[in-house]
């Protein structure tokens, strides 16, 4: 039994970034420097005026130093730690816009349900100390190995404890609730940084714990918790993609976008661990799609939610409704969310696709029922982000009144787009090399690099199960395109423009344009429900808890009350009278004579 | 045994008691600087003697009375001095926040306090305020029961007259008075206590329990278990007792902060934590009775909840703090008697709270009186928007929330960490007992949030509207309880570390 | 026949009087199951009450009339009809030649909502209470203190057209207004459907129609004799060819007191039959149009074609039959027309069976028009609807039974209902009566075939009894057509008000539009009432000299149509 | 020839091959169809006319923005390079740049650009046209892919080669029948063709997503409509009915395959009335219970 602590000097030298952490913390350094270059004239504006900038980028240096610390940690206590501070930290950022309700609300929401996460996260790394007696995490495997061989049950409740923590922080349905509230309530480049890697640690936690830790120690374990897993991530992946489908505002379909996206992760991830044991080859692909997930929406949906406050920033409002036609407006905006929309989409030759695409290898040809339902799910999530973010486009670029004029964001805002645009189209086109070096990050013998299929080449990906070269699916296309342009001939002029007309007169001038949300209502209603169903509700204490905590009520003051009593009577029985006493003394005698014969019987 | 340890004794108890004096006497515009060197001073000597013999421990034997050594016919040791790593920590409490609080006092307690102006004349509040100081160190400094109980007397009379200090403020002579006969009800428990172990075993060491009941005699150990438990739970407002500590809020917020979060409350925790480490943990024929240890948890467990239950209904803000002082408190409890039962890491954990919670507490609690003197009201509901008016009381607040409800890397983290860890090391009952500290833990943490969000955030309230500027020393007060919270672990850790059960040490 | 019918009408008189009271100032009975009642005008809500509640009577139209010529004011008639009972009767209101006006009757019947507003624009009498007030005939731009058919109104003047537009009602917060027309693709003639929906569903519709109103009641008025007007009567409607001259040559036969003989009215019915015949096949094919089954829509017009064949055969014109005049009909249908009538329908019915029965097990079909444009038959009664719109809610309602003309008291058939009160009853209720048509038009040879030849028209006086009134029915393929004429001095109509059954029946759709039809379901809906409605507003000149080109809206196209010549360009474009 | 010389042929020669062969399937689609209805009915070439009309007339555009300029020829060109990837006759030159699912989500691509251009205008039919042509692709894409999946289970891999290899060798298996047919009944709603063309609904949208295209982009969006019909059936035929011939006979096999399930499809199409949305709906999970049918099939080794 440990006796005390380990010094703290000790503790705070455990760090170490292995390949794994750097497939987190890379992307981290990149999303929080991105991030950085577009938010100070984001936080310029006049609604967040009277906020201290100070306290913002405090905040943000600790919430990305908290990022850091979290993959780097090598040591539970330290994880825990690092996890906390990240999450204290973001919670300021969240809550940055004191004076709106709706914003602390939200933050009080996310601080309050991932602290709670937190408490079990602790929980569980109590009892693998206890057990194992080591905090370090090259103890881990051991400890986990020793858990399952003697303790499975507690093991099982450790695991259970360590799924609910990281769980709430991927935003995994109905644990991440705080999600859809946070995320929108956060300024732009927060939500990006949350969206794009907050929720993202919560995924290494899966991958560090569960893949890198259990699947080597106690592989049937491991896939015993894939089920789980997997089902989280269908769940969230198809609930999260209705709702954002359902939602008019943009940052709230990003936020359950996020849900939806972090579901397919999850999935991969589960999916590899169920696979392991038996598929080594397809867990690789399931997990290696979930890691390559994990990166691409790292740069996708961190471009959205700054696409998404770029609008804000513009428009001054978030609602789709109150946007539409502003292609021309917000050139390098409009551009740079086309590329994050159809990536997202999931569409080839986009990045999106090949983590769909390895991840439905991954579970549809294991054969097994349930990954093959994940495969079908994975299938129904990929088209339900299809819909919303052509949705998201569509209603914020092309529908509604066509705006004139000059609404380019300053060229910080849209730098940062166009470096993550950039970034984007970088993953998309070459697949083949950040899966190669993602498979280096891939954990222990399972795993490991020697599984890493030969022959990939740096713009296309063959797997014996599949193939795809996006590049070459450019090509092909602009050839077609050259193809039919000959076939049609040489388009004489520009078309003409006119205006759109219906009923008898055009657009603007007698008829309201066309709201985006408005015509998604059939999404709405076909859709809306979905999600909400379990949102947590507001929890009110019951009407006798009150008195009956109040000991003074029941307890002290009838005490009291009861002394001073006594005293008063006491004192009314001396009135002076002498039959009064020898009544009281043949009382008294008689009462004592019954209880004689009481205790004698 | 240097003179250096007899002088760092006497300097800790007599260096404030002669503050107190000087302060009744001197100018009343010498009072605040009399004041605040006495509590600095006292600081110094604490931490001084804590970084020189915290770890290596050191003690001052005073010997006995001669009439006593008659009577049991062998030499008692009544009174002694004993500084280790447990009175460490407490005394770091007393000691450091004593001298936040004081600096604090000197501009809250005054005529600009916009909720109850009072005199300009601080000098008899000082004089109270720094008898407690000496007394405190004295009690945390004790060797034995009956000198401990000497001066647990004299800190339940400070408290008395500090909580009817504003006394034209309704209800404050009332809360006095109650919180006095609570308080001192529950030591005549103690006395009895020490007067029987005294006369059964002929020894007032804190190990005397132990010895009593590895002596066969576990009945009597346990009943004079409960009575000296009693007396603990009295002082620190446990279940039953937990009823005046709310009503004492009718002092002054430094007063509050002090003796009853940081410091006088702690006396019954810190009592309890050294009785089982001087006893060790229960087995056969050692440690204490395994009856009053279930009782000790249970009650232990019993008061978090019940606190915790009461926050939801609560207008006041330093009411709801109070009832948190008390869930606090039971923390301690619950780690002495996991202590007891085995775990010394529990044990550890609970010392380390004092301290933490000690630190986290005030500072709320000096938040909070911040926002009474600059705004004039402690009620919730008047409350909102402070963080743009009052911005350090706001992240004290913020961070003594934290604190308090173990956030990393602040200070209640690692107290509650290796509490909880202890728990769960115990298995079974503890890992429950970790399921409910943890779950009291998130509660409570989301209430805070929730009050905090209500007071600091959204548009500011007319009352926070009208609101003073709030005094540099109460911001430098709020400030240095700040600090302390993050460095509590450096100091706190190692001291802890060194906390270890049974008679050996 | 005659007698029963006097009895009928003493026991509605009757009743009348019972019910009216004290507000019935006059009755009269110029024509056997016609009666006539005046009440003051202060009275006319509570008589419409009376009436409309109390005897289940059913509303058909309010005509205005301007009788300041012969020294009276204006005229308000309610017409109503006593289906069970065959009796027809107007409430007749006398009003002020200088301020006229005349309580609503619209909060007591929503049906006549249009026929109110239809006499405010085109009389200027008063309507108070109505609850929609806005314009509906006029064009827009046309003064609004003119009033065409005001007698003192010269038929062809051209007032300047500075007036207002008629306003639309403006969309409710949170909707999309999408709309249907002025041309829209199932619409095949001009009117505009507003429809306010929540995604797809509809929380509300605002509608305009009169775009194309022809004034030919003035033009008959004013200009034409009464076997002129017969012609014009027969090209009110594009695809009926002689429902309305019937009706009205029998409207003017009733007010004359002339009495047809009976080879003429057999041939008038076996005309009808064979029009009710051919619609409803065209309806088929259009309503599965509508709902993307071109299939039925090729085949049910394939079907149809032997019966225009037909048609031009036994009268000379596939539409327009010309087969009315004043006291009988132009020509007779000879034995080899017989014949071929009973050949072609012998085919038609064969097929006809054929794709009823495809469209019956056609699941998908069904499913579409069941339980969607809902219509009860509360409803029915309130809008007035008549025709298979009302039949398809299982109101027998049917001119031919109730009121018969013709040679419909000769014939054996069934007027067919449908429960289902939705689009699918509707459906149910023509193909059914394509069958019964078929029957009929086999006892119209059958009656042909046994009474002589000749005997087409009766003897008519060469001036008609002046200022005596008709109010005649006829069953159109769509409903019952309404005509009322009052014979004029000369040798023309002094009024003549027509109601086509799309009247009442497009009145009745936003209530079947009920809260929560998607769009999908609307144009088959609209359909379903087969409406009968021409023109765009939008209209693209090309200057070829200048090679420039302009997009003209909405009033521009109208200065350039009435003018005649091009707008000038307005700066703001 | 060798494979990379095969496959530089096939990506020069391939598009324009797809591209002249769909508009021919319009007009054989109309031809079934007037046949049906007891009409005459277009010539064949109809498709080709059609175009040629289009593209000389003068383009009006009610919205000009990039996106909207660019989204017919990304629906053309994702259709024609889905096409490229489908084996022909045995021959699967271009295998390796894309897979079933590459193909699959091409398709995808196509009618997404077709969403795009129909909600770009503002026009109310085009968005509900849109929003129609979404929903719709929710319900039926993973039927589509589902089914083919079942295959790509039963085969272990997703490459089109593969795929009809394995089929070829294994034959027709439960699983794949019950696959195969619901694929094949799915294609109708996977093209967008009656009862499933709810989207551009003229009767109810007046063209729906298309209502404000005319001219030249008219002209590439109706191109790209009849190459995803002929990539799509063309895929179909591939993977369920391999033709065991290779070469031009085994090219010219699955050719006629293409029409003969192009024309039943046709038939179906024309003897179907369009359904509402909520039906659409409840035909395609009963379509899609088919698909799970079949996985359980595949899953069980069936």
């Amino acid at each position: 039994m440990v006796t005390a602590l380990p010094p703290l000097a000790q503790l705070l030298a455990q760090w170490r970034l292995d390949a794994l952490g750097a497939a987190f913390a890379i992307p981290t350094v990149v999303l929080v420097v991105v991030a950085a270059v577009y938010a100070p004239p984001y936080l310029a504006q006049e609604r967040y005026r009277s906020e201290s900038p100070r306290r913002f980028w405090l905040a943000y240096a600790l919430f990305a130093a908290g990022m850091l610390a979290a993959v780097a940690a090598w040591d539970l206590l330290l994880f825990v730690a690092s996890w906390e501070v990240m999450t204290l930290a973001s919670y300021v950022l969240v809550a940055h816009e004191t004076s709106e309700a709706g914003a602390t609300r939200a933050a009080f929401k996310y601080f309050v349900m991932t602290h709670a996460a937190s408490a079990c996260l602790l929980l569980a790394v109590m009892l693998l100390w206890a057990e194992g007696g080591a905090l370090g995490f090259d103890g881990l495997r051991t400890t986990l190995a020793a858990l399952a061989a003697d303790r499975p049950l507690l093991l099982h409740v450790v695991l259970g404890l360590l799924f609910i923590a990281f769980a709430t922080k991927a935003g995994l349905y109905p644990l991440g609730d705080w999600l859809p509230d946070a995320h929108p309530a956060a300024p732009a480049p927060v939500s990006a940084v949350l969206s794009g890697i907050m929720v993202k640690i919560g995924l290494y936690g899966f991958v560090r714990f569960f893949v890198w830790g259990l699947a080597a120690a106690a592989p049937a374990v491991a896939a015993a918790w894939g089920y789980p897993l997997a089902a989280a991530g269908i769940v969230s992946a198809v609930l999260g993609g209705f709702a954002a489908c359902a939602a008019g505002d943009t940052k709230v379909l990003l936020a359950y976008s996020s849900i939806a996206q972090s579901g397919l992760i999850a999935l991969g991830i589960g999916a590899g661990l169920v696979l392991a044991p038996q598929h080594p080859a397809l867990a690789q692909l399931a997990l290696l799609g979930a890691l390559f997930h994990t990166v691409s929406d790292a740069a996708v949906k961190a471009l959205l939610f700054l696409v998404a406050g770029s609008l804000q920033y513009r428009t001054g409002s978030r609602r789709l409704d109150a946007m539409g036609g502003l292609f021309h407006a917000m050139p390098v905006t409009a551009w740079t969310a086309l590329a994050a929309c159809l990536a997202i989409a999931g569409f080839p030759p986009l990045t999106a696709f090949t983590g769909k695409w390895l991840m439905l290898q991954g579970t549809v040809l294991s054969g097994s029922a349930l990954l093959v339902g994940a495969g079908i799910a994975l299938l129904v999530a990929s088209v339900l982000s299809i819909l919303y973010a052509l949705k998201f486009f569509s209603g914020a670029f092309l529908a509604g009144p066509v705006r004139a004029g000059a609404l380019e964001v300053p060229a910080a805002m849209a730098g940062a787009q166009v470096a993550l645009a950039v970034i984007i189209l970088a993953l998309s086109v070459t697949p083949g090399l950040w899966l190669g070096l993602l498979s280096g990050a891939l954990p222990g013998p399972t795993f490991g690099a020697a599984a890493v299929p030969s022959g990939w080449g740096v713009f296309a990906v063959g797997p014996v199960t599949g193939s795809y070269a996006p590049l070459l699916l450019v090509v092909a296309g602009a050839w077609t395109c050259g193809l039919a342009m000959v076939a049609i001939g040489r388009r004489r002029k520009a078309p003409r423009a006119v205006r759109t007309w219906m009923g008898g007169s055009a657009l603007g001038a007698s008829l309201a344009p066309v709201s985006a949300s408005g015509f998604f209502v059939p999404m709405r209603e076909q859709m809306g429900g979905a999600y909400a169903g379990l949102r947590f509700h507001a929890v009110r204490m019951p009407a006798w808890v009150v008195p009956s905590v109040n000991v003074d009520r029941w307890v002290f003051g009838p005490a009291v009350r009861a002394g001073l009593g006594v005293g008063a009577a006491l004192q009314r029985m001396h009135t002076g009278t002498a039959h009064r006493y020898i009544i009281w003394q043949l009382l008294g005698a008689a009462a004592l004579i019954t209880l004689l014969f009481v205790v004698r019987a | 045994m240097s003179d250096a340890v007899v002088w760092g004794f006497l300097l800790l108890v007599l260096v404030p008691l002669a503050g107190a004096l000087l302060v009744r006497a001197a100018p009343r515009r010498a009072a605040d600087t009399i004041a605040i060197a006495t509590a600095l001073v006292v600081a110094v000597v604490a931490v001084w003697m804590v970084a020189a013999y915290g770890i290596r421990g050191a003690s001052l034997p005073l010997g006995g009375l001669a009439v006593v050594d008659r009577v049991l016919a062998h030499p008692v040791a009544l009174f002694g001095f004993r500084l280790d790593a447990l009175a460490s920590l407490v005394l770091l409490a007393n000691a450091l926040i004593g001298v936040a609080c004081v600096i604090y006092a000197s501009a809250y307690v005054g005529p600009k306090n916009r909720e109850i102006p009072a005199s300009d004349d601080r000098r008899s509040f000082y004089f109270w305020l720094l008898l407690f100081v000496g007394a405190m160190s004295g009690l945390v400094t004790s060797a034995t029961l009956l000198q401990l109980f000497l001066f647990w007397e004299i800190t339940t009379l400070c408290s008395w007259a500090l909580i009817g200090y504003y006394q034209e403020e309704h209800g404050a002579l009332a809360a006095a008075y109650k919180a006095f006969l609570m308080t001192g009800g529950g030591s005549l428990a103690l006395l009895a206590s020490v007067i029987i172990l005294l006369a059964v075993t002929g020894s007032v060491d804190f190990g005397a329990l132990a010895q009593l009941s590895a002596g066969g005699r576990a009945g009597l150990a346990t009943v004079l278990c409960v009575l000296l438990f009693v007396g603990a739970w009295a002082k620190s407002g446990q279940v039953p007792f937990h009823t005046w500590l709310p009503d004492a809020m009718v002092a002054p917020s430094p007063v509050s902060a002090y003796l009853h979060a940081a410091s006088m409350v702690n006396a019954g925790a810190y009592l309890l934590l050294r009785v089982v480490t001087a006893s060790g943990a229960t087995g056969p024929g050692t440690g204490l009775p395994s009856g009053a240890v279930t009782l000790a948890l249970v009650m232990g467990v019993l008061t978090l909840v019940v606190a915790v239950a009461q926050f939801s209904y609560q207008t006041d803000l330093k009411r709801l703090l109070a009832l948190s002082t008390i869930a606090g408190l039971s923390y301690v409890f619950i780690g002495a008697a996991l202590g007891a039962a085995g775990s010394p890491l529990a044990a550890q954990g609970g010392a380390l709270h004092i301290l933490a919670h000690g630190a986290g507490k005030g500072l709320l609690f000096l938040a909070a009186g911040t926002l009474s003197y600059a705004c004039g009201t402690r009620r919730i509901a008047d409350l909102s928007g402070v963080l743009r008016r009052q911005p350090v009381a706001a992240v004290g607040f913020l961070v003594g929330a934290l604190t308090v409800t173990g956030v990393p890397p602040f200070a209640g983290f690692w107290s509650k960490f290796t509490l909880i860890s202890g728990a769960v090391q115990l298995g079974g009952t503890g890992v429950l007992v970790a399921v409910v500290l943890l779950l009291e833990s998130v509660f409570a943490f989301a209430w805070f949030l929730w009050v905090g969000h209500r007071v600091f955030l959204g548009t500011p309230s007319p009352a926070v509207e009208a609101s003073s500027p709030p005094s540099r020393a109460m911001d430098l007060a709020l400030i240095l309880l700040m600090v302390l919270c993050l460095a509590v672990p450096l100091a706190g850790l190692p001291l802890a570390s060194a906390i270890g059960l049974g008679p050996g040490r | 026949m005659t007698t029963m019918s006097i009895e009928r009408t003493d026991r509605v008189a009757g009743s009348l009087v019972s019910a009216l009271g004290e507000h019935l100032l006059h009755l009269d009975r110029p024509a056997p199951d016609r009666i006539y009642c005046d009440v003051a005008r202060d009275a006319s809500v509570a008589a419409v009450k009376a009436l409309f509640e109390g005897l289940k009577a059913r509303y058909v139209i309010s005509v205005g009339l301007d009788r300041r010529g012969e020294g009276a004011g204006f005229e308000v008639l309610h017409c109503f009809a006593m289906d069970e009972e065959h009796v027809r009767c107007a409430l007749r209101v006398a009003l002020s030649p200088e301020h006229p006006s005349i309580p609503s009757i619209t909060p007591v019947i929503p049906g006549a909502s249009w026929a109110e507003l239809e006499i405010r624009d085109l009389f200027g009498i008063g309507i108070e209470g109505h609850p929609d007030p806005r314009r509906l005939v006029l064009p827009d731009g046309f003064p609004d203190d003119v009033h065409p058919l005001r007698k003192d109104f010269p038929y062809d003047a051209k007032p300047p057209l500075d007036g207002p537009s008629r306003p639309f009602t403006p969309a409710p917060p949170g909707t999309t207004e999408v709309r249907l027309g002025p041309f829209f693709p199932v619409l095949e003639e001009p009117s505009q459907w507003r429809l306010f929906v929540d995604g797809e569903r509809i929380v509300g519709t605002d509608y305009r129609g009169f775009y194309s109103h022809r004034a030919i009641e003035k033009l008959a008025e004013a200009k034409l004799s009464y076997n002129q007007v017969i012609s014009l009567a027969e090209r009110i409607c594009g695809i009926c060819g002689c429902v309305h001259s019937t009706s009205y040559v029998q409207a003017v036969e009733e007010a004359a007191g002339l009495a047809v003989p009976r080879r003429a009215r057999v041939i008038r019915s076996l005309v009808l039959e064979l029009e009710r015949l051919q619609s409803h096949l065209l309806w088929l094919g259009i309503a599965c149009h509508i709902l993307g089954f071109d299939f039925v829509f090729q085949q049910s017009w394939r079907v149809r074609e032997p019966l225009m064949t037909l048609a031009e055969a036994l009268t000379g014109s596939r539409k327009h039959f010309q087969v009315n005049v004043v006291g009988g009909v132009t020509f007779d249908v000879t034995a080899a027309g017989q014949e071929r009538i009973l050949e072609t329908l012998t085919g038609v019915e064969r097929e006809t069976s054929a794709l009823v029965k495809a469209l019956e097990g056609d699941q998908a079909l069904v499913q579409r028009l069941q339980h969607v444009g809902m219509f009860t038959p509360e409803e029915v009664r309130l809008s007035g609807a008549v025709g298979p719109t009302a039949r398809g809610s299982g109101v027998p309602v049917d001119a031919r039974k109730d009121h018969p003309y013709a040679a419909y008291d000769e014939l054996d058939f069934q007027v067919v209902t449908h429960d289902g009160c939705d689009n699918w009853g509707r459906t149910v209720v023509r193909i059914g009566e394509a069958f019964e048509s078929a029957k009929m038009l086999r006892q119209c040879v059958a009656l042909l075939r046994e009474m002589p030849e000749g005997g087409l028209v009766a003897d008519v006086p060469d001036r008609l009894p002046p200022f005596r009134e008709g109010m005649h029915g006829v069953e159109a393929p769509r409903g019952e057509v309404f005509h009322y004429v009052r014979t004029g001095s000369g040798n023309g109509p002094d009024r003549w008000r027509v109601r086509a059954p799309s009247y009442q029946n497009i009145q009745a759709v936003p209530t079947m539009l009920k809260p929560g039809t998607t769009v999908a379901d609307v144009p088959i809906t609209l359909g379903s009432v087969d409406p009968c409605f021409s023109c765009t507003e939008r209209m693209e000149v090309l200057d070829l000299g200048a090679r420039t080109r302009r997009v003209l809206d909405a009033g521009e196209i109208r200065e350039l149509a009435r003018s005649g010549r091009m707008p000038p360009e307005r700066s703001a474009r | 020839m060798s494979p990379a010389l095969g496959a530089v042929v096939w990506l020069l020669l391939g598009p324009a091959l797809v591209l002249a062969a769909g508009p021919w399937l319009d007009g054989f689609g109309r031809r079934v169809r007037a046949r049906l209805e007891s009409r005459r009915g277009p010539p064949m070439v109809q498709g080709y006319l059609d175009l040629a009309k289009l593209a000389t007339k003068e383009g009006l555009v009610a919205v000009t923005n990039p996106v909207t300029a660019a989204a017919p020829w990304v629906a053309l060109a994702a259709a024609v390079t889905a096409g490229v990837l489908v084996p022909l006759g045995g021959a699967t030159p271009l295998g390796f740049a894309g897979d079933m699912v590459v193909v699959l989500y091409l398709l995808g691509v196509s009618a997404a650009a077709v969403a795009l251009g129909g909600a770009s205008g503002a026009s109310a039919y085009g968005f509900l046209g849109a929003s129609r042509e979404l929903l719709l692709l929710l319900l039926v894409e993973p039927v589509v892919a589902g089914a083919f999946l079942v295959v790509g289970l039963q085969a272990g891999t997703f490459r089109l080669g593969g795929m009809a290899a394995w089929e070829l060798a294994h034959g027709p298996t439960v699983a794949s029948v019950l696959a195969g047919v619901a694929a094949g009944v799915a294609l109708l709603a996977y093209l967008g063709r009656v009862p499933f063309d709810l989207s551009e609904a003229e009767q109810e949208l007046t063209g729906g997503a298309l209502v404000e295209f005319g001219g030249r982009p008219l002209a590439l969006f109706r191109w790209a409509l009849f190459t995803r019909w002929l990539v799509a059936a063309w895929v179909v035929v591939e993977v369920f009915v391999p033709t065991p011939l290779r070469g031009p006979a085994g090219a010219a096999a699955s050719a006629g395959l293409v029409v003969v399930l192009f024309g039943v499809l046709s038939v179906l199409s024309t003897l179907i009335a369009r359904l509402r949305i909520d039906q659409a709906r409840v035909f395609l999970v009963q379509i899609g219970l088919l698909m799970l049918f079949a996985f359980t099939f595949a899953v069980m080794g069936a």
